[in-house]
């Protein structure tokens, strides 16, 4: 038993003791940003690649915890996301003050998602979904001198605090109703009666909310918009990602006898939330907000891939989430790299950004082809396989939708490449300094957006863990 | 008047649910909107407890429940409440109309 | 009717009528007050149900930390005696409305339920129940919860601090 | 031609196949010459193109004469009747089972006939610019373009495939085009050419159309097959052709008349006419070649070619084929004594010259006798060529020396251009249908012939007949007579040997071809054809014939106010030929108001703001939702969490009530 | 023939290009990596030949397969046949010839090659995807790279041009998307592999859905009425090799789709919906028509007359005889390459007078002899003159629709030969406008074309000529392949 529990939980125990390393180098106050910026980007990078090994599928805490192949491999993608992150926005954290403050709190929030991810019961899974979130609204308060950040935190703090009372109201409705928590138990009392759907309706809008899906993500914009960049990445692709993962576990095992329900709950909210993400996104100026409805946008499409409920669906929600990590922590990544240097996010002042910053300008636009699915990317092969899963239930209408959806988001990224590549200005970005660490994880994200779709075996990988 | 049982509990957790919800939509005052949450909560523990009660006495899950959701919402109200005190400090107010800086 | 009965309506009606002015009151420091009888209402309730442990909990967290923190931080930013800004009239509508429709779905899907009961024997929610039950590992130990709470904590602590421990030099 | 035969004597029982390879090389010869100065003239062959252009076409006209003598003398014959021999055929594009384009070479009396003439007269015109293009800037590329319409005008008529007709029917009218517009400086030139292009091209469709039909029904593109199937009562082909109609009319005689459609367009028929007289804006002796003694007969030939199909199959086709031609002959010639620009005076005449030859058909029969039409026809088709083509040099030599192509501008020019005098002479007294002129004996015939199938016809022709006389007198006289001639000192002569060889050679077969005995060796069926000279019949066209030259004397002779004293009382009709009855306009209306305002504009007005519109206003009306619902992101937490708790209530109602 | 070489060609092109210090080098790597590709596409035309002449029979020749996405059963499946060698060698064609003509392109040179080959990349990707997955990936592959071009190279309002083509592009390719997903889960085993289909028997009610959706998908591409808006604006705001590219490779990419996907895969389909596809045609050839008499740019005049031919190759599709798609094949190759010298000689012309409206130029033949002659040569193939490849294309869609005995079909074919009347019309006036009459002042100074365009137009121009003087070749390589396409399809 406790080598096993050693073995199973290894992952949470691992970022458990990142943790707590850092909250004592915080109170040794020994180090200087520069050293210990180091210091985690090795320890993330040792626990990506730690991630690799001594992978075991288990049940610990009478199923409260849960871990196989698959629950590994997505964690692994957000460790991987993370040890980015910590890369990307080099630049960033080395004016922080509170930097180990930061990194404690979005290991937290992390470790939170890694339990979100193993949540074996409703108990854990709500736990964890506040570990992942509470920590994520201070960390959108970091930018504590600017009145955006406040209110970027403030509102998702709220929204979230309203959130987990829905939830909470229809947990204990599927309790009251069941008389159990457990995942593994839920599938054979779940029955269908309308108290049941009632329950799964305000279960759903939790994940909905934490997923940005119509119409319960109207925080997202305004809380990426004034957090932090990092924190804004941080939720886009971490947070989005092991919700997303947990979603697809839920519905798919939980909720598997009502699954025609949520199917076309699936399949309206994911219209819905393609329409209005796109519809949004088409009319942003600032690059992250513009960020944001492009990745409501996104969620909309994994749901299509998440609707066909069956490996096929599973297989490539996951697929997807990789991509997605690397094109959109790439996008945000050069965002980053330009915010920090100049100061400016709107997309208008990316105007002729080609003629003084190529490499951004291509890694940019590497990651927008591959947000919009244009091939070679992986995004093409992302969005063609969430698609045909999607299409296996035989529903002409709605991929014909999520096709046309295609379009629509195919122009707004193309607003900001003519930006980048075609529009004239007299005053474009002067030639940045980006981070070298930045710059090799940028390089890791183009790498990333252009092998995982060409490179078959990957896909294949994954499907072999489901 | 009937002897009281869960449905009386699930009548007056469901009401309270409601008033906070109401309470969180017209509150203009960020403290008193956070007052709202906490009645949501306190709604959703006694629907726990009551269910707990009246129907799943074998076990103490719904308890549990209760107990870490008490303890959530205090993490929560903390976290709030450092946010709040600090968008007043930038703001001057802490009226959530005045916090609409973000938008569209 | 018993004389248990008429405590509960009686508690039942302190929790929601407290909860009602909690939410209406223009007056912010008779806000917090009202929903400190609400909460305490509720403990009553707990009381009443026979579940000492959690009313104890609740009058501990509520009403000995979260009322006082919420009283603190009124403090902080507001002048107690203000009036508190009116909501637009079609806001308050609308909201009573949404909560209104929101309550009568909700009680109606509820009361046309047929509720299931176990057939279980009963474990009395003692507090050596539930100490153990808390700590434990196996069948059905709530330890690995609570580790993730005491996270939780841990990290709002940081995070609170972080926020709201602002340092003077960067305020300029 | 050593070690080449001039014809394959197969076995006992087989036919006899002459030699394709050197009649392969008449119009592969002046293609040659096109390639070799289209691409290099200008720059190897500046001065010497014309001598190897000519060298060139002197090889093809030999070889044609020679092919001539071998067919009509030495093989073509078997039992007294002329062959249609196939000796080259080459599949270029397989369509469908037994559809196919190919490039042959058929050898029958009108082919061989057709490729002396047009040999001949090509050779002709040759000469005859090595003189009057000379010095001009672009002298290569003339002859280029003279090479290229030799090959195409040579390739149409040993077509052995109806579409390869149709092939080298385009090709001849580029090379038209090309020609026409060869002033290219000049926007009346410039027009012109699109004009003959474009013109010819509608009748083209026709063409085309036709040849599908024509196609469909017989299963064979070949034209020995097709006109065999199409002729014999039995065959099936014939039977559904027949059988098939389509607004009362067979499918076969639809077939027939658009086919004559594309053959009245380039051979100027009304009202396919419009752009001959605009062509005269090429240098002359293109419009001697082109305008006058080939291209513009391609109709007639091709009519020809299917007239076993026309004659025997669908008289009414034919019939059309015969009024269109009279009407034409007529119209033209009335519009000829009004027009005062020389040339067009002879492309009028032209007109009403193919009219003759296309109403000859008309009134032909298949068989024997009645078949004279058709050897008339192909007579006066032959007679022609000669006497226009020289009508066009002699008056290419006046304008080369007048540089000027109104009548007014001239007068009293026998004394300076004295052989060019006399050549005209002869040809407008050959035109006239003065005997013992080539044109009399040629037209005899088609009188002959359209006297004893259809009065009307006859009497169209009979008037038509007199008006030419008058018409081409009054341009002899005018130009030659008339007033004084008022010559600038710096023109020299006649344009020297290379301009008047031709205009001698040509005069000398206007003079005499009349003698040949052409129904020996054309006629509808290839058996030999007499045709007897009727002296009282020809009274009455020859004496109209002399009236109309008295007429034209008296009036033109002299310098007077005779003509427009005529012209005045005659005010509505002259008026109205004198515009060519307005045909011009009629057509520009259509073109200009009707197709450009009433279908170009609507159909670019329509893609742009129809098609393109909603294009734009999807692009447009997305962008405009995406506006009006920005108020739902309206920065509010509170209103998010109302849109929050309706979403919750709706989905729930949703699926609760409705969905379950 | 190893097929993945036509792909890896341009691939190793493009990787090299990005490599390379100056521009210099990157045009000669270019034109070296377009003259191999130029090379390889004859070595598989003569072996494809000399295969055939030995008697292979299969469908489809050097086949060559690699497992992909197993777990979709996606292979990485390529094969040719003769449809699928005559568009490779268009794409040959014209890749060479915009390849030279871009000699003079100084802006970003690199990337404006590397773009150039990446499309190339696309086209011949496409056309030798034996699984329609891969030839959804070729056909999406080719669209960015055309927006870039356009609105990076491009002139006049070149954003607006590049937003539009590649939005609605990518509408076509959703459009096709949806069918393929269709097609796939069509029957009990899902294959995207072509000649697997083929072999199934897609049922009806599915061939119904799909086929619209992959026709007008694809038909986008092609300029199908009405959906052909984006094509005069795209290609006259880009550059000219884009131009040249777009017209000539790219809106093939449709009609090749609607025939070997569409119309193959879903016969019954294709017969349903023949009457809307020839309607829709017809308006399309007309209408172009009618349309480009109206311009007053040359590269308008160009777009709007491809719009018109390319409904000469729906037309093809839609009479389902083998004779007319043929035709529609010839077309394709055809129209490739005379469009593609037409843009050329446009971007020649633009260069010098830096204007591309007919009415402000005169006379242009006496500066310009050469580039103006072969304007003439491809104005005169434009309009089906005999000897041109215009001509042998579009008589072989005629013919091929007439053999329907049916009145609709003949009047549709009547129509569509009206068509080369007004052809004329606007080609003779756009071409004796800028050629003929007095040369404009300030004209006088122009030069003629330069060994790189001169070569260029020789590469097309001998194109051209070989399929219209000599067709038969043409014929016999894509005559087979569309009578199993007709045979699938039965009478």
């Amino acid at each position: 038993m406790p080598n096993e529990f050693f073995i199973l939980m290894k992952p949470e125990l691992v970022l458990t003791g990142i943790i707590f390393l850092l909250l004592f180098i915080k109170l040794g106050k020994g180090l200087k940003n520069d050293t210990l910026l180091l210091l985690i980007q090795v320890l993330l990078l040792l626990n990506f690649i730690g991630g690799f090994f001594f992978n075991k599928e288990g049940v610990l805490f009478d199923g409260m915890y849960q871990t196989s192949a698959l629950i590994a491999l997505q964690k692994n993608i957000l460790s991987l996301a993370v040890y980015l992150i910590s890369l990307l926005f080099a630049d960033w954290f080395k004016k922080q003050e509170h930097m180990p403050e930061f990194f404690v709190l979005m290991l937290s929030a992390m470790l939170g998602m890694f339990f979100l991810i193993s949540s074996g019961n409703l108990l854990m899974f709500f736990l964890a979904l506040e570990l992942a979130t509470i920590p994520v609204a201070a960390m959108a308060n970091f930018d504590l001198d600017k009145k955006r950040s406040s209110e970027a935190a403030m509102k998702m703090i709220l929204s979230s605090a309203f959130s987990s009372g829905i939830l909470l109201f229809g947990i204990s409705l599927v309790y009251g109703s069941t008389g159990s928590i457990s995942f593994a138990e839920l599938p054979g009392l779940l029955n269908g009666s309308p108290l049941q759907i009632l329950a799964l309706v305000f279960l759903f809008s939790a994940f909905a909310f934490k997923l940005s899906i119509v119409p319960f993500h109207l925080w997202t914009a305004d809380v990426y918009e004034g957090s932090p960049m990092a924190t804004t990445a941080f939720l886009s692709v971490i947070s989005k990602g092991a919700v997303a993962f947990i979603f697809m576990a839920t519905l798919y095992k939980v909720f598997q006898p009502m699954h025609e329900v949520w199917y076309n709950m699936v399949m309206i909210l994911s219209i819905a939330t393609m329409v209005i993400g796109n519809l949004f996104a088409l009319r942003q100026q600032n690059i992250k907000r513009f960020l944001a409805f492009s990745s409501i946008a996104q969620v909309g499409f994994i749901l299509v891939g998440l609707s066909s409920n069956s490996i096929e669906g599973t297989t490539s929600v996951v697929y997807f989430i990789l991509i997605y990590v690397f094109s959109n922590l790439a996008a945000f990544g050069v965002a980053a790299a330009i915010a920090s240097n100049t100061g400016k996010e709107n997309i208008d002042d990316y105007k002729g950004l080609y003629r003084t910053n190529p490499f951004l300008s291509w890694v940019l636009a590497l990651a927008l082809f591959s947000l919009a699915g244009i091939p070679p990317t992986a995004g093409f092969f992302g969005k063609l396989f969430l698609l045909t899963a999607g299409a296996s239930k035989g529903s002409f209408l709605f991929i014909t939708i999520a096709a046309l959806n295609m379009i629509i988001s195919l122009y707004y990224y193309l607003r900001v490449i003519r930006a980048v590549f075609m529009d004239q200005n007299d005053e474009p970005i002067e030639k940045i300094r980006i981070e070298p660490s930045a710059k090799f994880a940028l390089m890791i994200c183009g790498a990333g957006i252009i092998l995982v779709g060409l490179l078959s075996w990957i896909y294949d990988y994954i499907q072999n863990l489901v | 008047m009937m002897e009281p049982g869960l449905y009386h509990m699930l009548f007056i957790s469901a009401t309270l649910f409601f008033i906070g919800v109401y309470g969180f939509f017209t509150r203009r005052n960020l403290v008193t909107m956070l007052m709202s949450v906490e009645l949501v909560l306190n709604s959703v523990n006694l629907n726990f407890i009551a269910f707990n009660k009246y129907l799943w006495y074998d076990k103490m899950d719904g308890l549990f429940f209760t107990i870490f959701v008490i303890a959530i919402a205090a993490a929560e109200a903390a976290v709030a409440i450092a946010i709040i005190i600090n968008l007043y400090r930038s703001h001057n107010s802490i009226d959530v109309e005045n916090a609409e800086e973000l938008k569209y | 009717m018993s004389g248990s009965t008429i405590i509960f309506y009686l508690l039942a009606a302190l929790t929601l009528v407290s909860a009602v002015l909690a939410v209406t009151t223009r007056m912010i420091f008779r806000a917090a007050i009202y929903l400190l009888f609400s909460l305490i209402g509720i403990a009553g309730i707990y009381f009443w149900l026979q579940y000492e442990f959690i009313a104890a909990v609740q009058i501990v967290v509520y009403v000995g930390g979260i009322v006082v923190l919420i009283i603190f931080s009124i403090f902080l930013t507001q002048q107690a005696g203000d009036e508190l800004p009116k909501q637009k009239m079609g806001r308050q509508l609308f909201s009573a409305l949404a909560a209104f429709c929101g309550l009568a779905l909700v009680l109606l899907q509820i009361a046309q339920h047929a509720f299931v009961e176990t057939g279980g024997e009963v474990v009395a929610p003692t507090v050596a129940n539930i100490g153990n039950q808390m700590l434990g590992v196996n069948d059905g130990g709530y330890a690995l919860p609570f580790e993730v709470v005491s996270i939780l904590l841990l990290a709002a602590l940081v995070g609170c601090i972080v926020i709201a421990l602002k340092s003077k030099p960067e305020q300029t | 031609m050593p070690g080449l035969p001039l014809f394959w004597r197969g076995n006992e029982g087989e036919a006899i196949m002459p030699n394709a390879t050197y009649i392969a090389l008449i119009p592969l010869l002046p293609l040659a010459g096109f390639l070799m100065l289209g691409i290099f003239g200008r720059k190897y062959f500046k001065n010497t193109s014309g001598v190897i252009g000519t060298t060139l076409l002197l090889i093809s006209t030999v070889l044609a004469l020679y092919t001539a003598y071998g067919y009509f003398f030495e093989y073509g014959k078997i039992d007294g009747v002329y062959q249609k021999l196939i000796p080259l055929k080459y599949t270029w594009l397989q369509f469908s089972e037994g559809v196919s384009i190919d490039m042959g070479i058929i050898i029958d009396p009108i082919s061989v006939m057709m490729l002396v003439v047009v040999t001949f007269i090509s050779l002709m015109v040759h000469i005859y610019s090595l003189g009057y293009m000379k010095g001009d800037e672009r002298f290569p590329t003339y002859y280029a373009f003279l090479g290229l319409f030799t090959f195409s005008m040579l390739g149409l008529v040993i077509s052995s495939n109806i579409f390869q007709i149709y092939i080298f029917w385009e090709l001849v009218g580029v090379s038209s085009f090309l020609l026409i517009g060869y002033y290219y400086d000049k926007p009346s030139a410039v027009a012109a050419c699109k004009k003959a292009f474009i013109v010819t091209r509608f009748a083209d469709v026709g063409f085309l159309i036709g040849i599908l039909v024509l196609s469909f029904y017989a299963g064979t593109l070949d034209f020995n097959t097709l006109i065999e199937r199409l002729t014999s009562a039995e065959s099936t082909e014939f039977k559904t052709a027949v059988a098939a109609s389509f607004m009362g009319m067979s499918a076969l005689t639809w077939g027939l008349v658009l086919v004559f459609i594309g053959g009245a367009g380039k051979s100027a028929m009304f009202p396919l006419h419009i752009w001959l007289p605009d062509a005269m804006e090429g240098p002359t002796p293109v419009s001697a070649l082109i305008h006058a003694a080939t291209m513009v007969v391609a109709g007639v030939f091709l009519v020809a070619r299917l007239f076993p199909v026309f004659a025997i199959s669908s008289p009414d086709a034919l019939s059309l084929v015969g009024y269109v031609g009279a009407f034409s002959a007529l119209i033209a010639a009335v519009i000829a004594c009004t027009q005062t620009d020389i040339k067009r005076v002879l492309a009028y005449s032209t007109m009403s010259q193919i009219g003759y030859m296309m109403f000859a058909l008309g009134v032909s029969k298949y068989g024997g006798e009645d078949g004279l039409g058709y050897t008339a026809s192909m007579f006066h088709l032959f007679t022609h060529a000669m006497f226009k083509a020289l009508l066009f040099l002699g008056a290419g030599a006046v304008i080369h020396y007048i540089h000027s192509n109104e009548m007014k501008d001239m007068g009293g020019l026998r004394k300076y251009l004295p052989i060019t005098h006399i050549t005209f002479l002869i040809a407008c007294l050959a035109i006239a249908g003065v005997p013992p002129f080539a044109g009399f004996f040629s037209k005899e015939e088609i009188l002959l012939a359209a006297y004893q199938s259809n009065q009307s016809i006859y009497w169209v022709a009979l008037i038509t007949s007199g008006l030419t006389a008058f018409y081409m007198f009054r341009l002899y006289f005018s130009i030659f007579w008339n007033r004084e001639a008022h010559v600038h000192g710096e023109h020299k002569g006649e344009g020297g040997f290379a301009m008047m060889m031709p205009l001698v050679l040509l005069a000398i077969g206007a003079a005499a071809a009349g003698f040949i005995p052409f129904g020996h060796f054309v006629s509808t069926d290839g058996a030999r054809l007499e045709t007897e000279f009727h002296l009282m019949f020809s009274i009455a066209p020859v004496a109209l014939g002399l009236a109309g030259i008295f007429i034209a004397m008296w009036l033109y002779k002299k310098a007077s106010d005779k003509p427009d004293k005529i012209a005045s009382s005659l005010n509505g009709l002259y008026k109205a030929a004198y515009h060519k009855f307005y045909m011009d306009e009629i057509y520009m209306f259509i073109t200009q108001k009707i197709i450009f305002n009433l279908i170009g504009r609507p159909a670019a007005w329509f893609d742009k703001n129809v098609v393109d519109g909603l294009v734009n206003a999807t692009g447009n009306g997305t962008k405009d939702i995406s506006e009006t619902i920005k108020g739902l992101q309206s920065g509010k937490v509170q209103q998010y969490a109302i849109y929050f708790l309706v979403g919750v209530i709706g989905l729930a109602l949703l699926f609760i009530y409705w969905w379950n | 023939m190893n097929l993945s070489l036509l792909i890896l060609l341009p691939l190793l092109t493009a990787i090299v290009i990005l490599l390379m210090r100056n521009a210099a080098q990157v045009k000669w790597v270019a034109l070296a990596g377009a003259a191999v590709q130029f090379v390889a596409a004859f070595v598989l035309l003569f072996q494809f030949n000399h295969q055939r002449a030995l008697g292979d029979k299969a469908q489809m020749l050097f086949e060559t397969q690699y497992n992909w996405f197993p777990s979709w059963n996606i292979s990485f499946h390529l094969g040719v046949d003769g449809i699928s060698v005559a568009m490779i060698l268009l794409t040959a064609f014209v890749v060479i010839a915009g390849v030279l003509v871009s000699w003079n392109v100084t802006k970003m040179t690199k990337e404006f090659y590397f773009l150039l080959i990446l499309l190339s990349l696309g086209a011949y990707g496409f056309f030798i995807s034996l699984d329609l997955f891969i030839l959804f990936f070729f056909l999406e592959i080719a669209v960015i790279p055309k927006y870039l071009l356009i609105g990076i190279w491009g002139s006049g309002k070149k954003e607006y041009s590049a937003n539009k083509l590649a939005l609605m592009l990518m509408g076509g390719s959703a459009l096709v998307l949806v069918g393929l997903l269709g097609i796939y889960f069509s029957g009990t085993e899902h294959s995207f592999d072509l000649m697997r289909l083929s072999q199934l028997n897609i049922p009806v009610s599915v061939q119904m859905i799909c086929f619209p959706l992959l026709f007008v998908g694809f038909g986008v591409f092609t300029a199908l009425f009405p959906f052909h808006t984006w094509v005069p604006d795209g290609h006259s705001s880009a550059p000219t090799a884009g131009s040249m590219f777009l017209a000539g490779i790219s809106m093939k990419l449709g009609g090749y789709g609607c025939l070997r996907v569409a119309t193959y895969l879903l016969p019954e389909g294709a017969k349903e919906y023949a009457t809307i596809v020839i309607v829709l045609s017809v308006i399309a050839i007309l209408y172009g028509a009618f349309a480009t008499m109206m311009q007053k740019d040359l590269k308008y005049i160009n777009a709007y007359s491809s719009v018109s031919h390319c409904g000469f190759v729906l037309l093809g599709i839609g009479m389902l005889t083998k004779t007319s798609m043929t035709g529609a094949v010839m077309q394709m190759v055809s129209h490739g390459l005379m469009t593609a010298l037409f843009f050329a000689v446009i971007g020649m012309i633009y260069e010098r007078t830096h204007t591309r409206q007919v009415n402000e130029m005169s006379g242009l033949l006496k500066r310009m002899p050469f580039i103006i002659s072969v304007l003439f040569i491809v104005g005169l193939c434009s309009l089906g003159l005999p000897g041109l490849s215009g001509f042998v294309a579009e008589m072989t869609v005629f013919v091929g629709s007439w053999e329907h005995p049916d009145t609709f079909r003949r009047v549709a074919t009547i129509l569509a030969t009206l068509s080369i009347v007004v052809t004329a019309v606007y080609i003779l006036r756009a071409v004796t406008k800028t050629s003929m009459g007095p040369l404009t002042t300030g004209f006088e100074k122009l030069t003629d074309a330069t060994w790189n365009e001169k070569l260029a137009a020789v590469i097309l121009l001998a194109g051209i000529l070989a399929i219209g003087l000599a067709p038969f070749w043409l014929n016999d390589l894509v005559g087979p392949g569309a009578e199993i396409i007709m045979n699938k399809i039965g009478k």
